[in-house]
């Protein structure tokens, strides 16, 4: 079983070597910071309630939580360009905040409603807002991979200057899809970022059983793409590789892979019962918690008093309120719709099988059981 | 015999056979310390050890390839695919490799691999409810199971692991908790079910029900409907196997009930039901007092959301008004 | 007007679309310097050169991923599967993600993607053999297109590239020496000839014959004998989209000639001829006079030997038996 | 396009630095060298005859040569045990008559005969022969990788001390199959040998097209094994190399990588107009020719005279006239067993749809066009 110590660099030094109190480090503004902060916090409240909402079964299926991992995508969101193309896997909620998107809506298609970010049809596997340049949560695992070396393809193609930023997890690297994508955006030379969520484990396989290497950057090489390792519970260490990686591709220079060191403190969904590993282990990581740790930093560098923190945390708190209040108040969608968006350009309904069958009836029906997944 | 659950029958069969025979292997993803995505595999490690029970990488194409390659150096794999959504990703290796090798080597070899698999719903999304049985049907070179029952899961298992060829083996998610009456294994188990028996479950003389896996419960629950609002004898089989499909017992029923409702949960268009049909349609086109009706999901990706599932999952209900349309 | 091959009719298509519209790329393996492995993207590169024209790594997965991501770029991709087996493992991106997006992300957006294909024999072996349009037809979100001659190569491409949907374009590699009128390309075309419809391409009156790709020349064949030896006549109607299917085409057809006759090349078992049977029967039981009758490739691996393949492959004879059956 | 010298190390000088006159390297015998050089000889026979028969339409389908490659099947089988296993790709004459299979039944298969290998099922591409341990030749690129890791693991499960040797092209580590089974090996320290045959193209596309690095070894790299090139234009080196790769796996130490460089001196396939490269490039390569090159070296040390070699090369093309003439007179497949083999346990008739048709009238009908596909 993997621990702590062994997987990521040294705490925070690196960052704070860099700094002059108090100055800021990389650049960043004290608004910036606090801005950091406060989607963190959002994260983790939103998960938390949404965590609260599945246990009242107002979530239904499949719910990855993303808690203990907010760095990473706070990190790297804020270090790149709003409208930079965005892709993640299933662990997506962090994803969506961090880029922006509406806590209500995205509660909203949690609970399965029309108001949510994909009108309930997704749910929490496949947030997506493609206004603001996310592209997704994609739930088989590796298969955006190349999806983001195509986007960062067609950006090249059109000299849009916009990169990609590609999430997923140590897993991911597993699957042969991973290489093929990578291979391409070596070979094209796209302006792409992978981001290679390492939390030790993908579902219930430890890191030592998935993988014969424990880095994977490692895995990276073969790609000639540059590929390094960065704290995934330091916000700004993720903020500053993404930084210099996004420099990288825009600049022309091809992709980069980021391998970033974290953890989740979660199962891996709702319904893991997290046998293979143990509690001392998850203790020992809490200790690295991205958000206090963070709010350390801020209040040490004068970003913000502990009592400003605590009113973000407040502030935010009341947002989550309202966006489950939303979500519990947003209306279902009309089964009647259930065939709409199959087609862009629909198919004549005279022309296929499609409207045969009798859904209202279905309505009447006894519910399936569904509590049974932990995919 | 023993009342025993669907997840802890198929458990049973996997371990009973892993004591019999040396040879038999599980692998696939987090199916050791996570204990199986639906617990299935459960425990199995502790007592086996993971060279026999194998934690795999994320890698649907390569588990099924390495389960193929160690079949033919003399083992019997079992390889999980955690649901058969992603079964997809490992379907040349199941078309070109597994279904093929026998045939295309000249009879030279085959390969005794069982995939396990599992369908079904429960608002989990577009990606991940969907269920392929009629593709791996239209395979040759394939068997495909599907059990509905604790007591088929069980010995259809058996028969699988045994069977030199490669088995498709579908569980259903909304089944793992039903309960039935299993011989208990003891590692001597002989009591397998053969592979291409149907099973008819509920006699009855107006019309025939085919369902497997969980539509056979939702034809076996219309048919009380029927008897009980519309006096109507339904006689319900279980398929059990859908490659190779026992047809003389479907046939023998048809001749005598006159009418047929096919009962499956994959989409309508190229769904399991068309080739039921077209090969009922086919036998019996004489024997047939109206068409015969099919219950299948629409033409639609699973939504999420759960008014939206209901409206899509097929039923019971469903299957009563096809029943109805034919009356 | 020209006389062209079929194999010309799909570049010819092909350049003019880029010709006219800068987004269209293509890519696929050995289409550059090879120049396809039927030869129909002979000469592009040179024309467009690598940016439009990629050449990529054997990768099919990775192929129509990157075109799906291309396409949500603002591209028009053009992927093409050196043939249709290959097409296996690239079918959880064909499914789970070109064909679901639209649905699953609540309409934000689509996927305008092509994936061209090919299928045919001539001792290509087991693994090389294959068609799979049953399983792509099977799938809500995709649109399928088999286009038998090279007006409709043409017309059904220029319309495949121009959907806003994905569209699987499979090509007949028996086909691409065949020649036929086609309007000329000019960079202006507008000829497209709308997915979803079917063509009557001979009338008839005792039996209606559908038929699509290489088979549509197989049932033409077959009614001329049939004509010429019989004195039957049939209507012979050219599927051409198989997803969605033009249904009142044939419903139609069949309400005139009370006799229906489906004519494939993929397995019988699973094939698409099972899908089309199964809603001829819903839509017109009653217009019936006979069981619709399928000619489809038996269950069987295709074998590398001539004489086994010979016996394998649908022929027209086969066609003509199964009028006679009817008769 | 990809040039002779930048591919390959220098030429023979480390085999001669190793070499006392008269004495053989590598404890090889003066037999030993004469076998290899009479393989090498019988499969480029046994090719130039098969091309002529694909000519005459007596071969059908895909016919892939092996010609300026034989260096590498030789020198690697005969370097491994002859009860090894071994997989490889569609371009696999060279396998079979390496590991000893009948030149007439490999003859008789490529003509589709009865007495074939795989009795006229498999063609060209599949040759096997499971009483050799010879699993096939494998047409889907890379779908064989991961096979021979599951065979390595049989091996290593039941305490055989037999390996697995399993070839396969540059182009296959594009595919993410390839990885898939890298990955396995490394994990669980698999007896087994990957060769890679790198032979600078992917059918039409040059090494740079399909890879942004030229070095296939370098793919390995994330896997833990050991990597590395040998000159696959000298049968001796890729015999050294696999000899030291084959010791590793045997003695329990997992996964080795081999990558042969080497060059395909005819074009992909039959049906291939090879515009892709020049005669120039293939010139060059020539003059690396691995038979005259070998024949050179048993000169040198006095294995065999040059008449020694000509009469080996005029016993070999009698043993394959005689192939040619035992294929053309074997008879064909019987067209009523058509459906001989589709299960080892056959289903029964009477439950599956698998005799409805007449399959006799379809021999009666027009043949199909064929020689149309160069995949
Ligand atoms: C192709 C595929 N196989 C299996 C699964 C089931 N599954 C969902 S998440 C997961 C683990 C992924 O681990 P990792 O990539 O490390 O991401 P993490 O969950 O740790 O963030 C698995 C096996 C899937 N969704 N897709
Ligand atoms: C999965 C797959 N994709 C495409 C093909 C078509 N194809 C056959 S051989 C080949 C090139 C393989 O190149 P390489 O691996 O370098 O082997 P080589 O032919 O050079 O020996 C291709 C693309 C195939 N057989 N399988
Ligand atoms: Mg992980
Ligand atoms: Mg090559």
């Amino acid at each position: 079983m993997a621990t702590a110590p062994k997987n990521r660099p040294a705490r925070a030094k690196r960052v704070r070597t860099r700094i002059t109190d108090p100055d800021l480090p990389l650049g960043l503004t004290p608004a910036q910071c606090r801005h950091m902060y406060r989607q963190m916090v959002l994260i983790r409240r939103f998960e938390e309630h949404a965590a609260e909402a599945y246990a009242q079964a107002k979530v239904g299926g499949f719910l990855h939580l993303y808690i203990g991992e907010e760095a990473v995508a706070v990190g790297a969101l804020n270090a790149g360009r709003d409208d930079d193309h965005l892709l993640g896997h299933y662990r997506d909620h962090g994803y969506a905040l961090a880029r922006g998107c509406d806590p209500k809506a995205c509660m909203a298609e949690l609970f399965g409603r029309e108001d949510g970010l994909c009108h309930g049809r997704g749910g929490s596997m496949h947030l997506a807002e493609a206004s603001r340049n996310f592209w997704g949560g994609y739930a088989i695992v590796g298969s955006h991979i190349p999806i983001g070396a195509g986007m960062a393809y067609a950006m090249q193609y059109q000299q849009r200057d916009q990169i990609v930023l590609d999430f997923f997890g140590d897993g991911a690297t597993g699957n042969g899809i991973f290489h093929e994508g990578l291979n391409m955006a070596a070979l094209w030379n796209l302006p792409i970022i992978f981001i290679c969520e390492n939390n030790l484990y993908g579902m219930g396989a430890t890191l030592a059983e998935e993988s014969p290497v424990s880095e994977m950057k490692i895995k990276a090489e073969g790609y000639t793409m540059p590929a390094v390792q960065c704290d995934g519970m330091d916000v700004l260490a993720v903020y500053e590789t993404i930084q210099r990686a996004a420099e990288h591709c825009r600049s022309g220079k091809g992709p980069f892979f980021v391998e970033a060191l974290t953890y989740r403190f979660r199962g891996h969904s709702m319904a893991d019962p997290e046998l293979y590993r143990d509690k001392a282990e998850v203790q020992r990581w809490r200790t690295q918690d991205p958000i206090p740790r963070f709010g350390d930093f801020c209040v040490e560098h004068r970003v913000c008093s502990p009592k400003e923190l605590a009113q973000i945390n407040e502030e935010v708190e009341q947002q989550m309120l309202e966006a489950v209040a939303f979500a519990d108040q947003s209306p279902w969608p009309d089964p009647s719709e259930v065939d709409r968006w199959i087609y862009a350009k629909p198919i004549d309904p005279e022309v296929n099988a499609l409207l045969e069958q009798d859904g209202a009836s279905a309505l009447l029906a006894p519910e399936p059981e569904v509590k049974e997944a932990g995919v | 015999m023993a009342v025993v659950s669907y997840r802890d029958a198929v458990r049973g069969a996997l371990r009973d056979e892993m004591l019999r025979d040396q040879r038999v292997i599980l692998m696939g993803e987090s199916i050791t310390g996570y204990g199986g995505s639906y617990a299935v595999t459960k425990g199995l490690i502790d007592e086996f050890g993971p060279k026999r029970v194998m934690e795999t990488p994320i890698a649907e194409a390569g588990i099924v390839g390495f389960a193929v390659g160690a079949a033919m150096g003399g083992l019997l794999p079992v390889a999980e695919l955690m649901t058969v959504n992603f079964a997809l990703l490992a379907l040349d290796q199941i078309v070109n490799s597994a279904a093929k090798f026998h045939y295309m080597f000249g009879g030279q070899w085959s390969v005794p691999l069982v995939v396990r698999t599992v369908s079904g719903f429960g608002q989990l999304g577009p990606t991940h409810s969907q269920t392929f049985e009629g593709w791996f049907a239209s395979v040759p070179g394939l068997k495909v199971v599907m059990p509905a029952t604790p007591a088929d899961a069980r010995g259809l298992l058996l028969a699988s692991i045994r069977d030199p060829d490669p088995v498709i083996f579908i569980e259903h998610s909304l089944l793992y908790s039903t309960k039935g009456e299993v011989a208990a294994g003891n590692g001597e188990a002989t009591e397998e079910i053969p592979i291409g028996s149907a099973k008819v479950v509920r006699p009855g003389s107006d019309v025939t029900l085919v369902g497997y896996s969980r539509m056979l419960l939702q034809a076996l629950r219309a048919a009380e409907v029927l008897e009980r609002d519309d006096g109507v004898s339904c006689e319900v089989i279980d398929l059990r196997t859908l490659r190779p499909v026992d047809y003389p017992t479907l046939v023998d029923s048809v001749r005598r009930t006159h009418q047929l409702v096919l009962c499956g949960e994959d989409w309508r268009t190229g769904g399991f039901g068309s080739d039921l049909l077209s090969e009922m349609q086919d036998r019996c086109f004489d024997d047939l007092d109206g068409p015969i009706q099919r219950v299948a999901m629409r033409d639609i990706p699973m939504a999420y959301s759960r008014l939206l599932e209901k409206a899509l999952i097929p039923t019971s209900d469903q299957i009563v008004e096809a029943v109805r349309r034919l009356n």
